[in-house]
């Protein structure tokens, strides 16, 4: 009712509004068409998470243990192309670029669409970031959530899309991987986002049983596999 | 409600509400206890007004089967029951979306054109003997414009898919 | 107010509202002068409660207002001005909903990006002070619940 | 005579289960959205749209449309099983007492809530065997990378299950027309994989009327 009628014209009313993430403000639902936009007129489709169980599953058909990496790149891919379209609305509405800009509100100015597009809210910690890696928290990642508890980190879409963000964004090669999930039974999921040796050496690590703070704890301490 | 109402947290942060917007929430809010009459009388007396109007449709009609006539009859009372909301809430908008969206297409289909026209007539005399003057002004913008646009369409054969 | 009328809308769906379901309205039309009485007040007194609020948060910490040697007093009243608007809409529509979809949660993920929550943390209670000296006692008790609110989604370290 | 009580199912009238402002409804603070069910949606966003197509020719190669097309497929059972639980629960209807125009007219506000475009049945062919399912604005067709051949494999996956439950046959799906060639709608055909086969190859170089021709000839 109410607020959806006059949800089309708010962004036309006010283009420069930054607090524009609740539901009717967001998304532009156009009847004729059929199609949703966002505030940034992308196009969004709505889906359950039968859409992330079927992309997992056919995945799993089709390559078999390959399906993990391949979410990874499908998330590498749809950070760097976000990138982009993050730049492009954020030096808009803002009138300013992206590099002369505060980096903490920058990054959660890059995560409300995420909140509003239903992927959970995020936690960034940046403590480290001198040091060259940083963490960030996600709450109920839509893929642990979906898949449930089965016992190892399943989020391979959002490391693969911080990894693809934060490339782009530092115009630096960086990986991700998801140190503790929802899926292990923890109550987030956390990301370690870095470079190439130090995402080897977590995973290492991990794989030896290490927990996501002992990871912290390790790379903290300048530890580094040689 | 009223799109103007609906957006007055939009410019929140860059100024006050002028006198003319003020306005006309005052007067929303001070429409509101008759519209809350009116509402509850539509749904108080629901079934006294429908039912009358029943009955005359049905000897009116007797040549229609019974099925068709309710299947008229229960778009009319889902018709009623959005248009009082939408009365509540000062929003014609909502009929169109929730009430003709769904209805028309299928009012369309099963080509009940005519039975229709008889039967608003019937409801539109039992609505003005029971609700005042006003509550009638705050309600007829959303009847009208349900009743004309589902009067309006013109019918289409029906779709023959099976399980 | 809007965010109840939307309930509603949603809520019923192919039936009527019970009489319980429409207290609300009814409440509203009740206290609607107060609000309109408040609403006007804040918008006379918005320089003022705002200058009053900087004068005694100065007395009571003058290192609130800058940040590595720049003054943030400009920004400050920007952002106050802000939420003070939100606030009396808020209180003129009595919802609390809005306010807080609208605004707060996203004003509280930027605050603590500027890690700026003891400034709001000190802000909100100071002006709930002053807006008590300010406003007579039952415009007050509908503005300060906001305040409140605001002081702990926006003053709150994680 | 006609009971208008009787007409009222525990006092309610259905109208439009899949009402866009009354289906969605999202939570700022968790940053999460549901439907009125209470299931969890996501807004997938066209970047997410373009990196499952370019992230799946980057691992798979080619076969990324068998990928995708399955992916539909396992997408379409749960869709089928989901839709049915909430047309049967909202209309009070078992399924099988559901006008099929009905069916018909709830999956395309289905489809349109989630801003998917527009569906739409074509049942000319039907005596034969074939049902013409057709979509206009999909997000798929519109942010398909290439534009030399059909690209809508995740819904034609996604239709091969849901009518293959519906009918109760195996189906299967070939898109005949696609919006990402210029085409004024996509055209997906549904039928038996046996009858579908020499299609396959049709699609390459013929457009969806010569295709229709040729399979009715």
């Amino acid at each position: 009712m109410v607020i959806a009628t006059a949800q089309n014209s708010v962004k036309r009313k006010h283009p420069k509004k930054h607090n524009h993430y609740g539901f009717r403000d967001f998304f532009q639902f156009d009847p004729d068409k059929g199609t949703i936009l966002d505030w940034n007129q992308g196009q969004n489709i709505l889906t359950t998470e039968d859409f992330i169980i079927g992309l997992v599953e056919g995945l799993q058909e089709e390559v078999g243990d390959a399906s993990a990496a391949t979410m990874y790149t499908i998330g590498c891919e749809w950070g760097l192309k976000d990138a982009f379209f993050f730049e492009n609305w954020f030096e808009k509405e803002f009138e300013r670029s992206m590099r002369q800009t505060n980096l903490l509100f920058l990054l959660e100015t890059w995560w409300w669409p995420f909140t509003a597009q239903g992927w959970g809210r995020w936690e960034i910690d940046m403590g480290d970031r001198k040091q060259g890696f940083m963490f960030i928290n996600i709450f109920d990642s839509a893929v642990a959530r979906t898949l449930g508890d089965v016992g190892k980190p399943v989020c391979y879409l959002y490391a693969g899309l911080f990894a693809g963000f934060f490339t782009e964004l530092v115009k630096k090669q960086l990986s991700c991987i998801e140190i503790q999930c929802y899926s292990m039974g923890e109550t987030y999921c956390k990301f370690l986002i870095g470079g190439q040796d130090r995402i080897d050496a977590a995973a290492f690590w991990m794989n030896e049983g290490a927990t996501a703070r002992d990871i912290e704890k390790r790379l903290r301490s300048g530890e580094i596999l040689r | 409600m009223h799109p103007q109402i609906a957006a007055v947290f939009d410019e929140a942060e860059n100024r006050y509400l002028k006198p003319e917007e003020l306005k006309l929430i005052s007067q929303y809010v001070a429409s509101m206890p008759e519209r809350l009459d009116a509402y509850r009388s539509l749904r108080d007396r629901e079934l006294e007004i429908v039912q009358a109007v029943a009955d005359q449709l049905e000897a009116a009609s007797p040549q229609e089967s019974e099925e068709t006539l309710e299947r008229c009859l229960k778009n009319a009372l889902l018709m009623l029951r959005y248009c009082a909301l939408s009365l509540l809430v000062n929003d014609e908008s909502l009929v169109e979306r929730r009430f003709l969206a769904w209805v028309s297409p299928l009012a369309k289909v099963y080509d009940t054109k005519a039975i229709d026209a008889k039967l608003y007539r019937l409801l539109n005399q039992q609505l003005s003997k029971m609700l005042t003057a006003k509550q009638l002004s705050y309600l007829s913008p959303s009847l009208s414009l349900a009743q004309e646009a589902l009067l309006s369409q013109s019918s289409t054969p029906q779709m023959v898919v099976s399980h | 107010m809007l965010s109840q009328l939307e309930r509603l809308t949603r809520e019923i769906d192919g039936r009527y509202a019970s009489d319980a379901e429409l207290t609300f309205a009814i409440d509203y039309v009740r206290s609607f002068n107060l609000r309109v009485q408040t609403y006007q007040r804040l918008q006379e007194l918005e320089t003022t409660l705002v200058q009053q609020t900087y004068t005694k948060m100065r007395s009571i910490d003058p290192s609130v207002f800058s940040h590595g040697g720049d003054d943030l007093s400009a920004k400050w009243k920007r952002d106050t001005l802000r939420v003070m608007r939100y606030v009396a809409v808020a209180v003129l529509m009595d919802d609390t909903e809005t306010f807080r979809e609208r605004l707060l949660l996203w004003f509280q993920t930027i605050m603590r990006a500027f890690g700026a929550q003891r400034s709001c943390n000190l802000t909100y209670q100071v002006l709930q002070e002053v807006v008590k000296q300010s406003l007579t006692a039952p415009q007050a008790n509908l503005v300060c619940p906001l305040l409140e609110l605001s002081r702990r989604t926006l003053g709150t370290l994680t | 005579m006609i009971s208008v009580a009787d007409l009222l199912v525990n006092n309610r009238i259905p109208g439009n289960f899949f009402t866009p402002d009354v289906y969605v409804r999202g939570d700022l603070e968790v940053g999460l959205l549901e439907n009125r069910q209470g299931d969890r949606l996501l807004a997938v966003p066209e970047t997410l749209i373009q990196a499952i197509y370019s992230g799946l020719y980057k691992e798979t190669g080619q076969a990324n449309r068998l990928v995708l097309f399955n992916c539909g497929k396992w997408w379409g059972k749960s869709f089928y099983t989901r839709f049915c639980e909430q047309v049967t629960g909202y209309y009070s209807l078992p399924l099988a007492d559901m006008p099929m125009v009905e069916f018909i007219q709830a999956l395309q506000e289905c489809w349109m809530a989630h801003g998917w475009g527009k569906i739409e049945m074509d049942q000319t062919y039907q005596q034969r065997g074939f049902l013409i399912v057709k979509i206009q604005n999909s997000a798929f067709a519109r942010l398909a990378p290439q534009h030399n051949q059909p690209a809508c494999h995740l819904e034609a996956g996604i239709l091969a299950s849901f009518f293959s439950q519906l009918t109760g046959k195996e189906l299967g799906c070939i898109q005949t027309s696609c919006e990402s060639m210029g085409a004024d709608c996509n055209r997906f055909l549904l039928g038996l994989p046996k009858r579908l086969e020499p299609i396959e190859t049709m699609v390459l170089n013929l457009d969806h009327d010569a295709i229709m021709q040729q399979l009715c000839a």
